[in-house]
């Protein structure tokens, strides 16, 4: 039984060799764990490896297969890839680095500057748009060097989250693909 | 005596004022906008009273239906909190107007001390000390170039209606002097309906220290010594810290005393903090007055050992205060962290969501004051501060280790937020030497943002815990899996059997 | 310099002493019976190490576990918190043969003290009050009889080994005498093996009185003033406060050199408490010293602002104090409340179960030491203690009101427990006096059985909450119940409507 | 849609007469209640009634039916009563005065003391045996006037949870039935 899991940027093989009651013995890309493993509660997890206590809380993420994960001293993005997610994630690898971006805010709020118009030449964190929401003002750049395409926002506007407010075509060596 | 208080606000600050509230048998009085029908100030509070829709205009800013909750509910007062109408002069006079108790400053003070430039007179007037600059507002350009002249580079240009940062240019050079002067009018106008702006000498290396005080209605004006709220970003205040590691007591004493002039010229009552910019040769400047409640008030009261809410609302009483300046000492060493739902890789973008999960630091020297709990939705229309860790040592260093530990408690979960970014400023070397200036996020931007790496084998055990949860709910799904894997066992306890032979 | 401390102890302290630790960078190390591999100071440690089955002979207790652990862990030092091996002067002296700091006194001290006839002779020695009574152990009745003839009725007979009310009779009669003697050789040799018995003054309207004090391996010794327990059930304490309610100034001092004498008089080391019993009159009497932290040692580290674990630490370091006695001060007033897993209904009979819900208090004032979490089962082999709430305030009428206020916040569901009857305390007019005796829970017990009585629709409220919830289930179980109470809906909304027209 | 609800020793019959939204009709013995009903989490409901913030937390005891309640101020024990829970109900009522009582710890323990022996006559509120458990001594003693009819128990056992230790059998006036 093993899956790759992702943590951050890496992905690692996760095979549970043996399990007696709470005694784990698990390889992570071959290398061995023997961890005394108890749940104590929802997602919640009392680990002892070495005498070392670890605490691991998993808040699921949409689903079963990705996880918020809390430690003592960190947190992290976990996901298990397997046979499905592996195939959406080849799928997906094409179009990583799209020749577009759509700005937009996370967050309702109201338009206070544009600084860009169609057509504009931009630089990468140059800013576009300034947005007020949740009482602070945020500065929307582009990521990248670019032409603007379009521009939805005007001044004084009320936005929705997620609603398109400037279309950035970036520019590249071998210009469009 | 006041028996019943109506709280026109939201968030930590409602739930903090009901909290003494109920220590002096006062009934509250919540209000909410849509948004916050779950909030925690509702369910905590005796009585609930909806006010309006959810953006703060149309509910929390909106005098007319608040005034209205107070008189169906029958508080006779109400307490504003910081923030939505706290400083609004016409809120204090209506609530006059309507025979009921304000607990803040009369109309006067918040007005005068309102407009940056009638403080700046009054303060001047008062022997105050003030950042060297124009006197009075300022609408040619020509006008505003001579006055550079005489004030020497570097000057900050303000909006003279303004706060938050909005409507300020610094100017450095003299070419810079018409862009940044137009500037700063145009975002003054479009921010408060105002263009006028003043011109102050800019003070370099500096340092934002302010000081609580407290004025009753007998004539006794006191402070509760200063907060050092140096560590801001984009002018918000991020941690506070009392007493400041920068001042000496000669100092201390002096700015003090200038509060307690500045708070007896205007002729103010209640709690109000008066913030003065300090630069490194530790002259201090008046810089405005808050008519209000801050949010940092805990780390005053947890030193002085006062409890600010009550002193206001005793003051609100008519009753005098029951200490003098000479009661009042700073005991130990106090440092508030402000726990915003914010994005830290996303430049510190609010960001609201539903809170799954909170773990919350309890133990020696801890108080956590908040407004969040497992299931409630962060609202996008408010202030993102969601709770303020509030910690106390014996001396500044066992704050700071405390502080440390505390934050390392604390989880939440479910709504983005900056509690690893509040544990690396604890960790950096600018803020532990305690001589940091307002620039000190933007100086050390590079050591906060750091991922603190993953000591020991932390990583491999996230990801176990991760497959073994993921094969605990595929096991429930589908039960054939899970033969699969006693097969697989089995195999494997074979081969390791054969090895051992 | 010691850099990772075993902690030989489970629950609260446990948590409490690796908060302290965590602080001063120090590693820790938990061990844990059977029954607590979940608890919270397993998982709260660095490390967490089992030492054997849930009695707590074969694990707590068990020394040659504990040092195994600490030798396999490579802790350089083991803290005892109180109860199990803190008072055991063989496993102080076993950490000494094995290098490994015990922190905590030498075994000398402990021995001293722990002999409640070689404590009261050494105490006469050093000039502190003791109790009326014979010196030494007594064996014969007749020497019984003949000693209580001298002292005079009432007089109370003592188990020589005891502690815990365990082996104690009260005599007031001439008649009872015998009986009394007998009685209480007989449960002092079943709990003691040693049925040796002393005999004391009775002291009427008794105060629990205790003295907390530290000493360093340089000769200083101070005091960090007095708690007042005298709140006690079965003579186990419930409520403690510091400053005790019923001293006065001078009182205080001269017991706070008594206590100080008391410590040097067996040549303490560490953190001990001195406790006295005081009767109406203010006369103060010694009746023993406990040579470890005390469950009530926060209330002491509030008001006098020292984290009593770190000092502990820094005296088992070997650094002298930091601070001499006329550093110290009581500043306000602080109340602990502990929270047991028992069942008031029930004769307080410690009640184990699983913890279903918890609301922690929070804010202004407010600390909370505990060991449980939601979905934590408390184990039925240790203590019945699951929290503490220490609540501070700028006078004692200010710690009472926020006492309250914390105490109606706390809620624990799951296992019963004694939140309620805590709140009773705080209402009782007896306590709020503040000049009650150990005797007060007796004397009260009809007020504080007493259920309050729901004001208001509350009763109402709750019923329909619970139908709406049971409303909610069965629909969710059975859609087709669903479609009746809509057409019960209808009806009944006809029916409205008729009635309006 | 109505059920009779037990709350302590009280039993109040709650209808509910009219939904919209949030906004509840229920009547309780035929008092009518305008609420406003929100769900906050798991069991967790604030009500708001006359203004009146109420927070209603159930905390349910095996199955649906019983609920542990938290309110701001007390904690309550309450019961749904349906036809299958009215019928339990109804037969258990015949039970209720039990003839005889036996006596046995909730929690494992020590026996300490064993004050009384078979045949003996006991007094309510006699002490019958001690048990040592949890750090603290607890005396159990007769809930009524009767005569001890065995006595499991001896002093120095350890015995678990709800191990019968004594059994008493009570007076009457008109003796047995």
């Amino acid at each position: 039984m093993s899956y790759e899991i992702k943590l951050q940027n890496r992905i690692a093989r996760v095979e549970l060799l043996s399990r007696q009651g709470d005694q784990l013995l698990v390889a992570v890309d071959g290398k061995e764990y023997s961890l005394d493993f108890v749940r104590i509660g929802k997602g919640r997890y009392s680990i002892l490896h070495k005498n070392k206590s670890y605490n691991v809380e998993l808040i699921p993420v949409n689903g079963i297969k990705k996880y918020h994960v809390n430690t003592f001293k960190n947190t992290y993005e976990v996901e298990i890839i397997d046979a499905e997610s592996a195939y959406l994630a080849s799928r997906h690898q094409g179009q990583e680095d799209d020749d577009e971006a759509v700005i937009s805010s996370p967050i309702p709020g109201k338009v206070m500057k544009v600084y860009v118009r169609e057509g504009d030449a931009v630089e990468a964190g140059q800013t576009l748009v300034v947005i007020a929401a949740m009482k602070m003002e945020s500065e929307f750049k582009a990521p990248k060097d670019g032409i603007v395409r379009s521009v939805s926002a005007s001044e004084g506007q009320s936005v929705d989250a997620r609603q398109e407010l400037v279309t950035i075509e970036f520019s590249t060596e071998n210009t469009k693909s | 005596m006041i028996k019943k208080i109506l709280v026109a606000n939201r968030g930590e600050i409602a739930v903090r004022i009901i909290r003494s509230c109920r220590e002096m048998d006062i009934l509250t009085v919540a209000v909410y906008s849509d948004a916050d029908r779950k909030a925690l100030h509702v369910l905590y509070a005796d009585e609930a009273m909806h006010i309006g829709p959810s953006p703060s205009v149309e509910s929390y800013l909106n005098i007319e239906n608040i005034i209205r909750a107070a008189r169906l509910s029958g508080a006779d007062a109400i307490h504003p909190g910081y923030g939505f109408l706290s400083e609004n002069p016409d809120f204090s006079a209506r609530c006059q107007e309507e025979g009921i108790v304000f607990i803040g400053p009369p109309p006067r003070a918040i007005s005068m001390m309102g407009d940056k430039i009638t403080a700046r007179k009054t303060m001047m007037d008062a022997g105050v000390p003030v950042v060297p600059g124009a006197g009075g507002k300022i609408t040619s350009e020509d006008e505003a170039i001579s006055i550079i002249g005489e004030i020497g580079l570097p000057v900050m240009i303000k909006a003279s209606a303004g706060g938050g940062g909005k409507g300020m240019r610094l100017v450095t050079r003299n070419k810079e002097i018409t862009a940044a002067l137009r500037a700063a009018r145009s975002e003054a106008k479009s921010a408060f309906g105002d263009d006028a702006v003043f011109i102050e000498k800019y003070i370099e290396s500096p340092h934002h220290i302010e000081y609580q005080i407290l004025a009753d209605n007998h004539g006794q004006v006191i402070h509760l010594f200063e907060r050092e709220c140096s560590v801001q970003r984009r002018h918000q205040k991020i941690i506070e810290e009392t007493p400041s590691p920068i001042l000496t007591p000669q100092r201390r004493r002096q700015m003090g005393e200038a509060a307690v002039a500045a708070a007896r010229a205007v002729d103010y009552r209640g709690a109000g903090t008066i913030e003065f910019i300090v630069d490194k040769d530790l002259n201090y400047y008046f810089l405005e007055m808050n008519t209000r409640l801050q949010v940092e008030h805990p780390i005053t009261e947890r030193v002085v050992g006062v409890d600010l809410v009550k002193e206001q609302i005793h003051i609100a009483n008519g009753k005098p205060l029951n200490f003098a300046q000479e009661d009042l000492k700073q005991q130990g060493h106090a440092i508030e962290c402000r726990v915003y739902a914010e994005d830290p890789d996303n430049n510190f973008m609010p960001a609201p969501g539903t809170v799954t999960h909170i773990d919350i630091p309890y133990g020696v020297g801890v108080r956590v004051d908040g407004s969040i709990y497992e299931g409630f939705d962060v609202p996008l229309f408010y202030d993102p501060l969601i709770a303020k860790l509030i910690v106390w040592g014996k001396d500044r260093n066992e704050a700071l280790e405390r502080s440390r530990r505390a934050l390392k408690e604390f989880k939440i979960t479910g709504v983005k937020n900056n509690l690893r970014f509040l544990e690396r400023i604890l960790h950096a070397k600018g803020f532990i030497g305690g001589d940091y200036t307002t620039h000190f996020i933007e100086e050390h931007k590079d050591f906060l943002m750091r991922e603190e790496p993953c000591e020991d084998h932390c990583e491999d055990i996230v990801m176990i815990t991760a497959f073994m949860e993921y094969l605990r709910k595929i096991r429930k799904a589908s039960p054939r899996e899970m033969s699969t894997l006693k097969n697989n066992w089995k195999d494997y306890n074979r081969v390791r059997n054969v090895l051992k032979l």
